[in-house]
């Protein structure tokens, strides 16, 4: 066992210091704050790095997953205990992390350089890494459930962190109580699995859960309404991924969370964060795909998992369509990919989902920092259409963001996301159950190409609407926010043009752009290094792995795919300078459609409709019960108490009272008697304490005398 | 009448004049003397013991008298503190008149 | 033998006197040399002090009665004799009289402990420090005796500001000595000394050449100078505020022994301070160690009251919340350093690392707590504020 | 029973009684610290001198200090107009009489004390510092930790008024 797998726990513990140390810095310790997380999480990725190291050594030999367990308390008559692993899987994540945390770090400190509560908020990013960190290296699933819970208050505290604003308040709540209904079944799911198999560990030399031993037994069982016990855990612990990963039904919270700063929405909300749901489901992969003794084939959980990633990967591309806030637009993409991810894991396994977690974290990243870095450059502009033409003026983010959109939309060969969507694409193809899940992931590809064309449209190319867009949202702003402190940058003046962001915004940017490209080679068909790492092989380089069955087909038909939606993207958008006044295209050809999309389904409606108006028919409902049955009851109880209470009263007053004054009458008088003695001069209690002294001497010297 | 008898008179006497004091002064501030001097007789028993009694060797009369004495002295601070602060509400410090807690 | 003569003289006049008076007749012997030395030396320090303080400011100081002025205490001492005794129509008579001597007695009994020079130790105690610090609280009784008794409001003033000065200092001069008496591992004064004894090349083993011995030196001197209301600490007295402090409405000879005892206060203290820090009646150096024991003594002693001197011509007058500051915050928590790190000292192994540890806590802690003081009594500009 | 235990009792009881029964305050104290610097002294001749020591540095260097300071501080330094005793004092020297009494009987009639013991024994500071660091090293910490409490005590229960009236005069 390497030394960076025992000491694995300081990779977590370090951004948790700095967390600590700048909660306690002073306000003004702006230096200090940024310096110590950003110090602390380099620290973390040269661990990482370690790690990753010691488990690339360490592939196709029998140690390849390196576990520690530690007793935490006794719980009955057992220890629960918790522990960190070390394996592909965690070293790859953790690498990820760590890499993106840094630059995200970095890029923060431009970008929140005029924020009063900086320390604060690298408080709170720093007990994030800390966090999510702690999540990718745990054990247990209890530790993985309480790392999971911590990244869950800090999304809270990050999306709320400029609390002031009453949108960013509401935001925060609805992600944080959204998650929460996920993570509940989660929670019932650890609670049954612990039942059933008594350990959360992982791995534990053959007695975790993962293990084969545990997961035979497990698959023989049955719960009493007739679903297989491993199916029902999975199932439920697949709902906190849902509620954490964005997937439908509860993806409402995502786009809503973009109200954080873009730094937060770049690192929690595209990158890992709801990654998490993702490397859960990768994590108990073993759990998901056990089939029930008797029921050979694929997993039915595994069967929810595909289709959930589908309809998601599908239904947020439509909405993305339609959007107009450049964070918003990346959000539903955010959605989108993830529930490519999920059809991956479901279809393909492991591998599949995470190489597209691994290449989408950098290149979300890459793009979320890169709207940054515009709604930078664009004095706090947000919405697209108010956009345009900023090509010019801020040459290095166009370039990246170019960068990013390619790798996000699958063009081919070069970019990163060609090769992980293409591999997801594969799998889906050669799923043996249905191929819906596959036209559903062409469809969704389709749609990405398309969107972020036209995104790219609006933003970058064309003439610049910004100043028209600027008084109309500045005057917006001012009736927003008058009378409220000044929220993310106190501009005053509002400077004619749109210029290029700080270094250290800039950076961050191309280092995202060059692993956004680089990151694809290590995952193509031929050499597929990422999988055979993931699955502990020795990766070879073989071209004849493009030439297998179904690869090349598949390769063609995305690329194709991706193409004719950045086409039609640039087909509708691109050809002729947008206006910010006009309607959009889709909207002149299918206005009842488009506005479908525009408001995301009705979902967040459905859900006010349905959710609320549940609970108001049923305030309702119990309101008229009150009112007509328990009232009437109440009435009844009611008289027959005043009526026993006067036959009481007269019982009272006539036999009770006045034995009772008597009594009272005789005791307060003798209070007053004895009240003489305490008359409130200490020396006369001195007085008697010495005569009682005396007293006593007298007895006992009387006492020793006799006896 | 041996040396001990005497010590122990003197105790006594001190102790008697002491208590004399706490009980008929009416200043508070010399009740608190008269205490101080009951704490010292009966630190001179201690000792007087300590010294005649059988295990000299023992140190328990001396330590004893060591810890007396400085909760002697903290029992001085905190009671004229209150005196003070009883001198501050009351404007007087006599004994007698201070009488609100009687019954 | 030299070193030895006044021992062997005792000795030899103690043998004169019959068996059973030997104890009455060593202690009459003792206190009559004491009160001799010290009274003279008093008489040397006045003159010593006044030309000294003369160069200071650029004049000449005494230098007409006598070669160099040197007979001016004596004339001095005829006229405080042959004034008048003046006691105010209102004083406390019996409180107004006891007070000097009240004064005077306890800074004797303190001397009696200091050795001052090889068995020349007046009373040899298991407990001397102690009963060295016991004496010196009896002062503080004394001043406020003179303050009340004189119904004045000034002497009331100085003698209760006297008081809170040495109140507060002595808790820093008993923490600055304990460093001293822990490494010794006695009280005895004797015991402090003999642990002091020994060279390491031309080096004495003296406490003061160590970083908290060095440290606990100049405590025990500051919070020495204070305890004897010596400048700069001499609030009490200070005339351009109230006149003479407790001792304005005394003349005469009770003036003069108030005067004696404050100069017999600020020789024990230094005498301790020697004992303590300066390896006693010990040479410097070892080739020096034929000259008799008690010289060395006296010469260190005369050393101190020079710096006692030199400070006082020197540095000027504290206001009262400065020195309260002074030794709240910074003295006493000072000494609590300087008494770790002697603890420190004494369980790291010898070396040049421990020289090195304990001197930069020592200097550490001095910046850190020189500096939260400056900070917080920083000179700047008051505002007055005028009755309202 | 040296003629040095007669003298030096003799002046304790006497100025025990001028401590209980002199008018002014500030002679009360006064004789309250000879009273103690008797007792110290009594202590020496039991040969225990650090008890002695410590008598004298603590209660004449600081807790007759601190009376003297409450005597001022309650304006107590001129003599009263009014009976320094309180109307029943005649009750409370009865009492204290009987009490003296009847330790004086306890005292004199006992058999079970020891006579003069051969023995002189001594406490080095070395011994008691020892005792006092081993043995008793709990009751030790409790006092630095009822002293401390005391000490954040008095300041308190001095400062609390004060506050109230400064406030109160700032209206």
């Amino acid at each position: 066992m390497d030394w960076i797998a025992r000491n694995l726990w300081l990779i977590p513990v370090l951004p948790l210091v700095g967390a600590g140390l700048s909660a306690v810095a002073p306000r003004r310790q702006r230096l200090f704050s940024a310096g110590l997380a950003i110090g602390s999480m380099a620290l973390a990725l040269v661990l990482a790095c370690c790690a990753f190291g010691s488990a690339v050594a360490h592939v196709g030999t029998a140690v390849s997953r390196q576990v520690i367990n530690v007793p935490w308390f006794q719980l009955g008559d057992g220890w629960v205990r918790v522990g960190w692993l070390l394996d592909p899987l965690t070293a790859l994540m953790l690498v990820m992390v760590c890499l993106v945390g840094l630059l995200i770090f970095v890029y923060s400190v431009g970008y929140m350089a005029h924020d009063e509560n900086f320390t604060r908020f690298f408080c709170f990013l720093s007990l994030f890494a800390a966090a999510m960190l702690g999540l990718v290296i745990a054990n247990s699933l209890l530790l993985f459930f309480i790392c999971w819970e911590i990244v869950g208050l800090t999304s809270y505290l990050l999306i709320g962190f400029w609390y002031h604003k009453p949108s960013a308040a509401a935001a925060a709540k609805k992600a944080f109580i959204t998650t929460r209904i996920g993570d509940l079944a989660f929670l019932i799911g650890i609670v049954w699995l612990y039942g059933q198999s008594g350990t959360l560990l992982f791995y534990d030399g053959g007695e975790g859960f993962l293990e084969t031993p545990a997961l035979s037994s497990l698959a023989g069982q049955v719960s009493g309404w007739g679903i297989a016990v491993p199916t029902g855990i999975a199932l439920l612990i697949f709902c906190g991924a849902v509620g954490k990963s964005g997937q439908v039904p509860l993806h409402v919270w995502l786009p809503d969370a973009m109200e954080g700063p873009t730094p937060v929405s770049a690192l929690i909300h595209a990158a890992t964060m709801v990654a998490a749901g993702v490397f859960l489901v990768a994590r108990v992969y073993p759990l998901m795909a056990l089939a029930p003794a008797g029921h050979p084939g694929t997993a039915s959980a595994l069967i929810v998992i595909t289709w959930v990633g589908a309809i998601t990967a599908v239904f947020a591309a439509t909405i993305a369509v339609a959007q107009t806030d450049i964070k918003r637009i990346l959000a539903y993409s955010t959605v989108s990919q993830l529930g490519f991810m999920m059809m991956g894991l479901g279809a393909g396994g492991v591998a599949v989902g995470m190489f597209h977690l691994i290449t989408h974290a950098f290149f979300k990243a890459l793009l979320f920092m890169g709207a940054g870095s515009v709604i930078h450059g664009c004095h706090e502009e947000q919405d697209v259409r108010c956009m345009g033409g900023l090509r010019r003026f801020m040459p290095i983010t166009f370039a990246t963001y170019a960068i990013g959109m390619m790798a996000l939309s699958g063009v081919p060969l070069f970019f990163s996301g060609f090769w992980s969507k293409d591999e997801i694409l594969h799998s889906a193809r050669e799923w043996p159950i249905t191929h819906w899940p596959f036209y559903l992931g062409m469809i969704g590809a389709l749609l990405t190409g398309f969107y972020m064309t036209r995104q790219m449209c609006f933003v970058f190319f064309g003439n610049c609407r910004l100043s028209l867009g600027k008084t109309t949202s500045s005057e917006q702003r001012t009736v927003a926010h008058a009378g409220l402190p000044a929220r993310e940058h106190p501009h005053v003046e509002l400077p004619a043009e749109p210029h290029e962001s700080p270094g250290t915004m800039v950076l961050p940017l191309v280092a995202l752009a060059f692993f956004s490209v680089v990151l694809g080679f290590f995952g193509t068909p031929a050499w597929t290094w990422i999988q055979s790492f993931l699955e502990g092989e020795h990766a070879t380089f073989n071209f004849a792995g493009l030439s297998k069955p179904g690869v090349l087909p598949v390769m063609l038909t995305s690329s194709i795919i991706a193409l004719a939606g950045i086409g039609l993207g640039y087909w509708l958008y691109g050809r002729e300078p947008l206006d910010s006044q006009q309607l959009d295209v889709l909207e002149r050809w299918w206005p009842n459609l488009f506005t479908l999309l525009r408001r995301k389904y009705y979902f967040d409606e459905a859900y006010e409709w349905a959710f609320v108006g549940l609970n108001r028919w049923w305030a309702q409902a119990c309101d008229w019960l009150d009112r007509w049955v328990w009232e009437g009851v109440v009435q009844l109880v009611s008289g027959l108490v005043i009526g026993i209470s006067w036959v009481d009263r007269v019982l009272d007053e006539q036999v009770v009272n006045r034995a009772f004054d008597e009594t009272c009458e005789g005791i307060s008088g003798g209070g007053r008697l004895l009240s003489r003695l305490q008359n409130g001069r200490v020396q006369n209690y001195l007085r008697a304490l010495g005569i009682g002294a005396a007293v006593l001497a007298l007895l006992l010297i009387w006492g020793c005398r006799r006896s | 009448m041996t040396p001990l008898h005497g010590y122990l008179f003197v105790a006594a006497l001190l102790f008697a004049i002491g208590f004399a004091g706490a009980v008929t002064r009416r200043n508070a501030i010399v009740v608190l003397i008269g205490i101080e001097l009951m704490l010292n007789a009966a630190n001179l028993n201690f000792i007087a013991f300590w010294r005649f009694g059988p295990h000299p060797d023992e140190l328990t009369g001396i330590v004893f008298v060591l810890f007396s004495i400085a909760v002697a002295a903290a029992e001085a601070a905190v009671g004229l503190a209150l005196i003070i602060s009883v001198y501050r509400h009351y404007k007087t410090t006599n004994v007698d008149r201070i009488d609100s807690m009687r019954g | 033998m030299i070193d030895q003569i006044f021992v062997e003289l005792k000795h030899w006049l103690m043998g004169l006197a019959p068996g059973q008076f030997e104890p009455i007749v060593s202690g009459l012997l003792s206190v009559a040399a004491l009160i001799l030395v010290f009274a003279s030396l008093f008489a040397l320090t006045t003159v010593l002090e006044r030309k000294g303080l003369g160069r200071i400011q650029n004049r000449y100081g005494p230098n007409r009665v006598g070669p160099f002025g040197l007979l001016q205490p004596a004339a001095d001492g005829l006229k405080t004799l042959t004034k008048e005794d003046i006691v105010p129509y209102s004083a406390d008579g019996m409180v107004h009289f006891l007070a000097p001597l009240v004064l005077l007695v306890p800074a004797f009994l303190a001397l009696a402990v200091l050795p001052m020079g090889r068995n020349m130790t007046m009373v040899e105690l298991d407990a001397g420090v102690l009963f060295f610090f016991a004496a010196g609280a009896a002062t503080e009784l004394s001043v406020f005796m003179a303050g009340w008794s004189s119904r004045n409001k000034y002497s009331l003033l100085g003698a209760m500001r006297a008081i809170a000065q040495m109140i507060s200092y002595e808790v820093p001069l008993i923490l600055a000595a304990v460093p001293a008496i822990m490494t010794a591992g006695s009280l005895s004064t004797d015991a402090v000394v003999a642990a002091q004894a020994g060279y390491s090349g031309w080096l004495p083993h003296w406490y003061v050449l160590t970083p908290w011995g060095l440290a606990g030196f100049g405590l025990f001197m500051i919070a020495g100078a204070a305890e004897s209301n010596r400048a700069p600490f001499d609030l009490p007295e200070g005339e351009s505020e109230i006149i003479a402090g407790y001792y304005t409405e005394y003349s005469g000879f009770k003036f003069a022994l108030f005067f004696l005892g404050e100069y017999i206060g600020m020789f024990a203290v230094s005498g301790l301070a020697i004992t303590l820090f300066l390896g006693g009646w010990q040479a410097p150096v070892p080739f020096l160690q034929w000259i008799p024991s008690y010289l060395w003594f006296f010469a260190k002693l005369l050393g101190l009251i020079l710096v006692f001197i030199w400070v006082r011509g020197t540095l000027p007058r504290l206001r009262m919340d400065q020195l309260m500051a002074f030794a709240w915050k910074f003295m006493l928590p000072m000494a609590l350093v300087d008494l770790f790190v002697a603890g420190l000292w004494r369980f790291i192994p010898g070396g040049l690392a421990r020289w090195l540890i304990c001197l930069v806590l020592v200097a550490g802690s001095y910046v850190l707590l020189a500096r939260g003081l400056a900070s917080n009594s920083g000179v700047h500009k008051r505002s007055y504020r005028y009755a309202e | 029973m040296t003629a040095v235990f007669i003298i030096l009792s003799l002046v304790t009881v006497a100025s025990a009684i001028a401590a209980m029964t002199l008018r002014n305050l500030v002679h009360c104290a006064l004789s309250l610290a000879v009273t103690f610097a008797g007792l110290a002294a009594l202590y020496l001749q039991l040969n225990a001198q650090f008890v002695g020591f410590a008598q004298i540095l603590v209660y004449v260097g600081a807790v007759a200090i601190l009376i003297v300071f409450a005597i001022l501080l309650t304006r107590g330094s001129e003599p009263p107009a009014e009976a320094i005793f309180s109307s029943k004092w005649f009750v409370g020297v009865a009492v204290a009489s009987v009490v003296f009494a009847v330790i004086a009987a306890a005292v004199l009639s006992s058999r079970a004390l020891p006579s003069e013991s051969a023995s002189m024994p001594s406490a080095s500071v070395r011994q008691l510092g020892d005792e006092l660091m081993t043995r008793y090293i709990l009751p030790l910490e409790v006092l630095g930790l009822l002293l401390t409490a005391a000490l954040i005590g008095a300041v308190i229960l001095a400062l609390r008024e004060t506050a109230n009236e400064q406030s109160g005069g700032a209206k």
